[in-house]
């Protein structure tokens, strides 16, 4: 059963369309990430389900209940807010229980649950600190823990923990793992974290501008793109694109080459003009100069345990290798890249739909205008 | 009806009306009833004449007697209707009144005159609205001048003081510097002190300083109100530090910050304090009073008050010219109270 | 205008960024208070210097050279009293009678003053039809004169007034409100929150304008009910401009005058008179002025005054944020 | 020469004098004068306040008459003495510091007299007889209460809330108010007796409690509009409200100006009003001489009485009566009987309102009256609280 | 020559001491990198140097002059708030060019620094937009732009692209870098984003508490952490830690199994308590005995294009391996993992100082307490 859902919903502010009809079913229980370019809609979609914004049209559902015009409060969710929102005359302490006192939940009993979200949330020291006094990270945690102590029937995160170092961003979506298999709970989180994206979602949404792109499991969007702005958007660095015409089961690039691209995985139309996907992982310096790209290193990241090589190939697109450990080449060195035909991808260049054939059927939906 | 029931009723968008929604609306119609009746029976009074005015009990609407000019008499004769004996149900024109009768005649036949019993009459009224009122103020005296007196200084005043105030506040709310607290300490301390004690010192003041009888006599000692400084201050605490420093970062100095950043921010108080400033200006009667003795800086508001003598009082004429010095401040209120509404609700920060 | 008023603005731009490097930290705060503590030193400490000295002087004389210096006998005839709970036992009972009167006023007046406006200012900043109407409506008392807003009620109020009518068409008797001390009392307070609860329900609409939407979001998400929200949230973000309404109220409210001054001329007896009225009464309006005496009065109502507001002060410091 | 004249009035005596002083001005080309139409509370308040730093006008309408003394102009230099004391006799008393001033410092414009108003209908209504013109309080207050009963009105009678007016009927009852020096003492037995009817009155319902009972301090309160109303059978009060009468009451009901009722010392009312004086500071105190003294001239000072319904104060132009202009029949004979009544004003009434501190005594006996009206205070705790007050004030005053 | 010069420069809000101590030379034009856990006091330093924050004790100096006094306004830097702090009654254009206006800047170079920054930026579209009626990620961009377009000395970032998704954080990065290039002044960044600290710094301090615990190179960090504090906070995943006895040359673990050290690497005191650390690239199921470790899977996160597992050893160790691609394990599976010796940190237990030998000599600093 479907503990939320959403139909054809949208979204104005005077003029400005910002939710275009968006329809959503999560069911219960279920951990569902929005991610999306910065300004899609993810905040607004969001505060539309907690109620705090209105619905321009469309319905909106909790359990079997059309609930569009029930009072935010009524709802019975919590949220984190991208801004925090913490009271600012309130101590943490006082932010923690202050929705608990709402609920006339007994004191020992408060006491209780905000000590171990404080805990949790490595805040106990600062319990009797007002906001003001708390660094970025510090806030966040407490806009977390005032969300956590509520274990509300929905959870809705906003980008709850942008603000965290690496570490403790570690640990805290592991508690919030715990949390979600502890409750029970729907939780929707609002991530530009790749990683927690792919790691804590059962399905993840793909938002642009007001609309859902790709709505399915992290591993099928990051295999089985529906189009070729989900399939940029998932992964890190993102997939980079190569532009060419079909002839056959080839495919002619600008410069001339062609790379044989296998039948059996793709709809191929003769002389259609098509974009071929390839992930960083799955692109690599090598000697083969059949499926070979010539380009051009533009400059390298090394991140310690990874690398990243950025260059530009000779027909001008630029291509990201992704290497692990560290390497050692330098700006400027030319190179030959091998692509894996096996693990690319094929999109249409005008509609930016996928090509592949046989496509997961689990991907419960995909929408492309 | 339902539609504008349902359109004075419309919340949030959300269905339902809450009980605070029935709270507030029986509210505000109480409020309409208690804080606007009484002003709409002034602006009602003041289209009466002297005679309705002094009337027990007193009408809502202006009434007038209505008369009638009948050939053979000199002036209009009131008419009446007559309500028992031989003449009942008949309009009548009284001619005089003697004793406990009343000559009357009938409208058709001026000549006869008839005599009734007092009782049996009633007079036939209509509404008249009296624009007398407001015409005589114009004839009576120079309306225009005061007018522009009061507008001088009701303008000039207030921009003075809500700029010199608000850079006292503003300094009072964000910077800490010794000094600050035996300050406003001193602001506090300067609203204990009535106005109406140190009128006369005041004028001694002015006096020495060599602005009395001048528009400024009345707009500079005005300038710096203790209450202005004190509101706006307490507003500007509430505006985050970190736009001030935000603001320091791109190299705005401070009176920058003061100007560009802090006033702006401050609509609303500053809304609010124009509004009482201006308020205040407009209708202030004492001190121009005793500042201002030549009639060619009389402000409107000593023009009104001039209909009160030692014994009567010129009702009529006074409540005309409140109406009349009302309607600007009413104007002015109803253009900046929207600005009181432009909060700085969102931070647009985190 | 505003575009006059910015070129002059930007102009003093110039002098203050210098004025800037060389006072360090915040002694800058010193120029911003400038211009304001020149007007204030001129028109109000030297006024209320005078009026000091005006407080140690004796016979009716207007200027203060012309005066003779009597020391603390204004003082001393003041608070000359052997119960100060009894008027009719001091020397000027008409000063003790007006004090206790204003005692019992702004108990009264501040705390329904401050209730009403809040209460009004909460309801104006709803999401309500016409806001900006209902605004006018509440505050359109405050523009009346204290002499018009006094004859309206008393028109009202008055043997034949509307209320009495009411009364009537209630099947109710008819009162002379003006001849009962308590009833002229009550009216009294009446009429003076009525004419400036418009003046605080604006500030206070300010204020709540100065509290971010967003923490209202999170106590919405938080369950809160609305009058859990009012107290935990809008009262205590309102405070420093609370504190504005009941210092301001306070202040004012000791020192009403006019509108129940035309309104019950202080009556009956002396039921209504407030110490304001006794000040104008023997300074101004009397004869012989006596000047000396109400200086004086007005230093003792000061002196007073100063004590609660810092009794405020430090009472609702301790609640608002400090 | 510019000649400021600070002027307020009740009526239309400023725009009145003003077309005269017009016609002044044409006489002396040069000579402009402004008036300055202010509220009577600056005339009150202000003035002195404003004449003590320097900065009066060069001549104003003054009602403080005998108070403001130390800075008014004497003219006698200027004008015609003989003239001035011919026509304008006790009335400049008033203006003087006291009995060994000879000064002329100023024109009584507006003379007024107090006394009462009966609403003629109701007693007719009422079939009780109109009591005679030497009938004494107690016979009209019984008088009034029949007609209030047999009529129902609310009110039998009423006085306007003013320590002047309740002086009047002090006096006829015998209050001296001044010893045999001269001094002041207000209190004396007699004021007590009337005083304490007073209170009685208010007490048993004769006086409507609403004027004196309802208000404070010094504030000033009449019951014209009760009266109007129909509401009032017996009002006592003065010669200024006969216009308000005439225009409000219209032909409502008859009423009428009768006499002051008498007491054991006579049948007085209290004279008063108001008048122009020119003042020492000025510039030109030739031509403010010269203005005042155009203003009494007898034509002038009839056609400024005329014009603005007041009993003439020059003895010339009350010897010949006056047709008052714009108003009717009826404004007009009641004007002249409070025109009559001027001869029955007792000197002791003249001597109280050309008495400097006067406005100290009127304020007492009303704040004080009041009181026990009220039942704040006892009368003979009123009486002796008046006694302290007046002792304070010419205390003050004398310094 | 230094641009930027901390002299044991301490910060305390009342008893608080929030900035211990910190000594720190920036070179001119040097892009340095401030990370640390949340509440360690980036955010504090930052705007100690902007002048924003009085310094308790310490000098600060801009060039040679020491600044401590000198107002925040004249000291021309650009900040970027972490909590953005834009001007809320100001539209986007406005706030971008206030600062400009400040400086006298004529109209149409005004006008043209904006429109290149707000492309830069993407927030072309909404510049006539007030900050309430942006979304999170939009501000954060507007806050950027407010400091971009000022081109100052030095900058300094608080966290500036936290709220932005991955694809635009890239551009974002690529965008940062070359403005320093085109620049060439000096910026503070402060991040939590190890990617970007790895490839936008020149130089990184790592800060604990108040303190600085290492400033370096990026790489020098990642390779030669002067302890293991630092060793734990640069990588991610993080490094693994092992605890474990010396015996000779030879580690003994808690459960007798032991691992031959390289002495060349190392200082090895014999019978110290060390701990052992290992990059979750540098552990690999294997198959050979004598190195392995056993462990059991505990969770596995699969992003697409790179798997973690996390495993349990026999010791009761937390262990995380990093496989590249997406791997076929579940949680249960038991796990022989491979140690690269080679590759391993070794670090005293009690101090946490490394024990290896021949540090790289250009890492500038390295303190510890
Ligand atoms: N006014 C204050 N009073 C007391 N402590 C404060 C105050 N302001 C900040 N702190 C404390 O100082 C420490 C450093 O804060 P700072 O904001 O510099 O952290 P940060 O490193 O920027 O953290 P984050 O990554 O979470 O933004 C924090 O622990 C914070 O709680
Ligand atoms: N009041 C408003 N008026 C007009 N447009 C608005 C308003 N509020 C938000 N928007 C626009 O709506 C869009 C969606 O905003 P929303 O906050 O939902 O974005 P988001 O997906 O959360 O972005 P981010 O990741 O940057 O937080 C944005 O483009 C924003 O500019
Ligand atoms: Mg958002
Ligand atoms: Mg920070």
């Amino acid at each position: 059963m479907a503990d939320l859902r959403l139909k054809n919903v949208t979204k104005s502010y005077g003029a400005v369309e910002v939710i275009k009809g968006v329809d959503l079913e999560v069911a219960h229980g279920e951990f569902c990430v929005f991610v999306g370019p910065s300004g899609c809609g993810k905040s607004t979609l969001l505060k539309m389900i907690s109620g705090l914004e209105s619905i321009t049209s469309g319905d909106l559902f909790i359990g079997d209940d059309q609930v569009n015009h029930v009072a935010a409060a009524e709802r019975g969710l919590a949220m984190v807010f991208q801004s925090y929102a913490l009271y600012p005359h309130m101590n943490v302490r006082q932010n923690l229980s202050f929705g608990l006192e709402n609920l006339k939940t007994p004191k020992p009993v408060i006491e209780e649950k905000i000590n171990a979200a404080a805990k949790m949330l490595q805040i106990d020291e600062l319990m009797d600190r007002r906001p003001r006094d708390l660094s970025g990270g510090q806030r966040q945690r407490v806009a977390i823990g005032r969300a956590v102590v509520r274990e509300p029937r929905i959870f809705l995160f906003d980008e709850p923990l942008s603000n965290l170092d690496a570490e403790l961003r570690v640990d805290m979506r592991s508690e919030i793992a715990q949390l979600h298999r502890q409750l029970g709970n729907t939780m929707i989180y609002v991530t530009h974290d790749q990683v927690e994206a792919m790691t804590m979602a059962d399905k993840i949404a793909v938002l642009r501008s007001g609309l859902v792109e790709q709505f399915g499991k992290p591993l099928d969007l990051f295999n089985d793109p529906a189009n070729i702005f989900v399939a940029g958007f998932i992964g890190s660095p993102k997939m980079n694109f190569i532009q060419g015409e079909l002839q056959g089961n080839r495919l002619l690039l600008k410069n001339g080459e062609t790379i044989e691209l296998p039948e059996s995985r793709f709809h191929l139309t003769d002389s259609a003009k098509v974009t071929l996907g390839i992930r960083p992982n799955d692109i690599a310096p090598g000697s083969d100069e059949t499926h070979g790209l010539n380009a051009n290193i533009r400059s390298v990241e090394q991140l310690g345990g990874d690398s990243y090589i950025y260059a530009v190939s000779d027909m001008g697109d630029n291509i990201t290798v992704h290497r692990p450990g560290q390497v050692d080449v330098s700006v400027g060195d030319k190179l030959l890249l091998e692509v894996d035909v096996d693990t690319t991808h094929l999109f249409d260049t005008e509609t930016g739909l996928t090509l592949r054939k046989n496509r997961t059927g689990n991907t419960s939906e995909a929408t492309a205008q | 009806m339902a539609k504008t029931l349902e359109f004075l009723t419309r919340t949030r968008g959300h269905g339902k009306l809450h009980w605070t929604d029935w709270f507030t609306y029986a509210y505000l119609l109480f409020g309409i009833l208690l804080m606007f009746g009484p002003v709409v029976w002034l602006v009602m009074s003041s289209f009466k004449t002297d005679a309705e005015l002094d009337r027990f009990p007193p009408r809502f609407l202006p009434y007038a007697a209505q008369t009638v000019e009948l050939e053979g008499y000199s002036k209009p004769l009131p008419l009446y209707k007559v309500v028992a004996g031989d003449l009942t149900g008949e309009t009548v024109a009284q001619v005089r009144r003697i004793g406990l009768t009343s000559q009357v005649v009938r409208l058709d036949a001026p000549e006869e005159i008839i005599k009734i019993n007092l009782k049996d009459r009633e007079p036939i009224e209509r509404i008249s609205i009296a624009t007398e009122n407001y015409t005589d103020l114009f004839s009576k005296f120079d309306f225009l001048r005061f007018f522009w007196n009061s507008t001088f200084i009701t303008v000039v005043a207030t921009v003075i003081m809500l700029i010199v105030n608000s850079m006292a506040a503003f300094a009072l709310a964000k910077y800490k510097f010794s000094g600050r607290a035996a300050v406003m300490a001193m602001v506090i301390g300067v609203l204990m002190i009535p106005q109406t004690v140190v009128l006369v010192p005041l004028f001694i003041v002015t006096k020495e300083l060599g602005m009395l009888d001048s528009l400024w006599g009345v707009i500079v000692p005005g300038a710096a109100t203790p209450t202005g400084i004190f509101l706006l201050r307490q507003y500007m605490l509430t505006i985050p530090d970190e736009i001030l420093d935000a603001a320091r970062m791109d190299k705005a100095s401070e009176w920058k910050i003061y100007w560009r950043i802090v006033l702006p921010l401050s609509a609303p108080a500053i809304a609010v304090l124009a509004i009482l400033a201006i308020m205040w200006r407009w209708n202030d009667f004492l001190w121009p009073l005793i500042a201002l003795s030549r009639s060619e800086n009389f402000t409107l508001q000593l023009a009104l008050n001039s209909f009160q003598g030692e014994m009567t009082t010129q009702w009529s004429s006074l409540l005309a010219m409140t109406v009349l010095t009302l309607l600007p401040v009413a104007f002015v209120f109803a253009f900046l109270q929207k600005y009181i509404a432009t909060g700085i609700a969102s931070t647009g920060g985190k | 205008m505003i575009r006059i008023v910015s070129f002059f603005m930007d102009l003093i731009d110039i002098p203050m960024r210098h004025a800037q490097k060389y006072l360090r930290g915040h002694t800058i705060a010193w120029v911003f208070l400038l211009p304001n503590l020149v007007l204030f030193g001129l028109f109000a400490f030297l006024p209320i210097l005078l009026n000091v000295a005006y407080a140690f002087t004796g016979t009716d004389n207007i200027m203060l050279w012309d005066r003779t210096y009597v020391a603390g006998d204004n003082f001393a005839a003041l608070t000359a009293c052997s119960n100060y709970l009894d008027a009719n036992s001091c020397e000027l009972d008409l000063f003790w009678r007006s004090v206790h009167n204003t005692l019992l006023f702004i108990v009264l007046q501040v705390g329904i003053m401050v209730g009403v406006s809040l209460v009004t200012a909460l309801i104006l900043n709803r999401r309500i039809r016409a806001r900006g109407f209902f605004r006018s409506v509440f505050f359109f008392p405050v523009l009346l004169s204290p002499v018009v807003v006094a004859l309206i009620w008393k028109w009202i109020l008055q043997r034949n007034g509307l209320m009495n009518a009411g009364l009537e068409q209630l099947g109710l008797e008819r009162v002379i409100w003006m001849l009962d001390r308590n009833w002229a009392f009550a009216w009294s307070v009446f009429l003076s929150v009525w004419a400036h609860m418009g003046f605080y329900t604006l500030i206070l609409l300010a204020g709540l304008q100065a509290i971010p939407r967003d923490v209202y979001d999170a106590a919405t998400m938080d369950a809160a009910k609305p009058f859990r929200t009012f107290y935990r949230i809008t009262l205590p973000l309102l405070m420093p401009t609370m504190l504005v309404v009941m210092v301001l109220a306070l202040i004012k409210g000791v020192q009403t005058f006019d509108e129940v001054y035309a309104f019950t001329g202080g009556g009956p007896g002396s039921a209504t008179t407030l110490i304001i009225q006794y000040i104008y009464e023997t300074g101004f309006a009397g004869a012989p002025r006596l000047f000396g005496l109400a200086s004086a009065a007005s230093i003792i109502l000061a002196v007073v005054l100063a004590a609660l507001t810092f009794l405020q002060l430090k009472f609702t410091r301790k609640n608002a944020d400090g | 020469e510019e000649i400021r004249l600070m002027c307020s009035s009740d009526g239309n005596e400023c725009e009145a004098a003003m077309e005269i002083i017009q016609r002044f001005e044409a006489d002396n080309p040069g000579v402009k004068v402004v008036m300055d139409k202010v509220p009577y509370k600056a005339i009150l308040e202000n003035l002195p306040v404003q004449l003590a730093a320097g900065t009066g006008p060069d001549i104003a309408k003054v009602t403080d008459l005998g108070g403001l003394n130390e800075y008014y102009l004497d003219l006698a230099p200027y004008v015609d003495r003989d003239y001035w004391e011919t026509s304008f006799g006790d009335t400049l008393n008033w203006y003087r510091s006291g009995p060994d001033d000879d000064g002329i410092y100023g024109m009584h414009s507006q003379l007024t007299i107090t006394g009462p108003y009966i609403n003629k209908t109701l007693f007719e209504q009422a079939g009780v007889e109109i009591p005679a013109a030497d009938a004494d309080w107690d016979t009209w207050a019984e008088a009034a209460r029949q007609v209030a009963e047999a009529t129902q009105t609310p009110f039998p009678m009423a006085m306007d809330r003013s320590g002047h007016r309740i002086a009047g009927p002090a006096i006829s009852y015998g209050a001296k108010l001044f010893d045999e020096n001269g001094d002041p003492i207000l209190v004396d037995d007699a004021f007590t007796e009337y005083v304490n009817k007073f209170v009685g009155w208010h007490n048993d319902g004769t006086m409507a409690r609403d004027v004196w009972g309802a208000s404070g301090g010094t504030s000033y309160q009449d019951a014209a509009q009760e009266f109007i109303n129909g509401e009032l059978v017996y009002y006592f009060s003065g010669s200024w409200q006969v216009q308000r009468m005439d225009s409000s009451i219209g032909d409502a009901f008859d009423w009428e100006v009768v006499g002051s009722p008498c007491g054991a010392a006579g049948c007085s009312g209290m004279p008063g009003g108001a008048g122009f004086v020119g003042f020492k500071d000025t510039k030109h105190p030739e031509t403010v001489a010269k203005l005042i003294d155009y203003l009494a001239q007898e034509d002038n000072y009839t056609e400024l009485t005329a014009k603005s319904l007041n009993i003439p104060a020059h003895s010339g132009v009350a010897a010949k009566g006056v047709t008052y202009i714009d108003a009717s029949q009826k404004a007009n004979d009641a004007l002249n009987a409070w025109g009559a009544q001027v001869a029955k004003i007792l000197p002791v009434a003249f001597k109280y309102q050309g008495y400097k501190n006067n406005r100290a005594m009127f304020n007492i006996t009303l704040s004080r009256v009041s009181q026990a009206i009220v039942g704040e205070l006892s009368v003979e705790d009123a009486m002796d609280r008046a006694k302290e007050d007046l002792a304070t004030a010419l205390a003050e005053a004398g310094k």
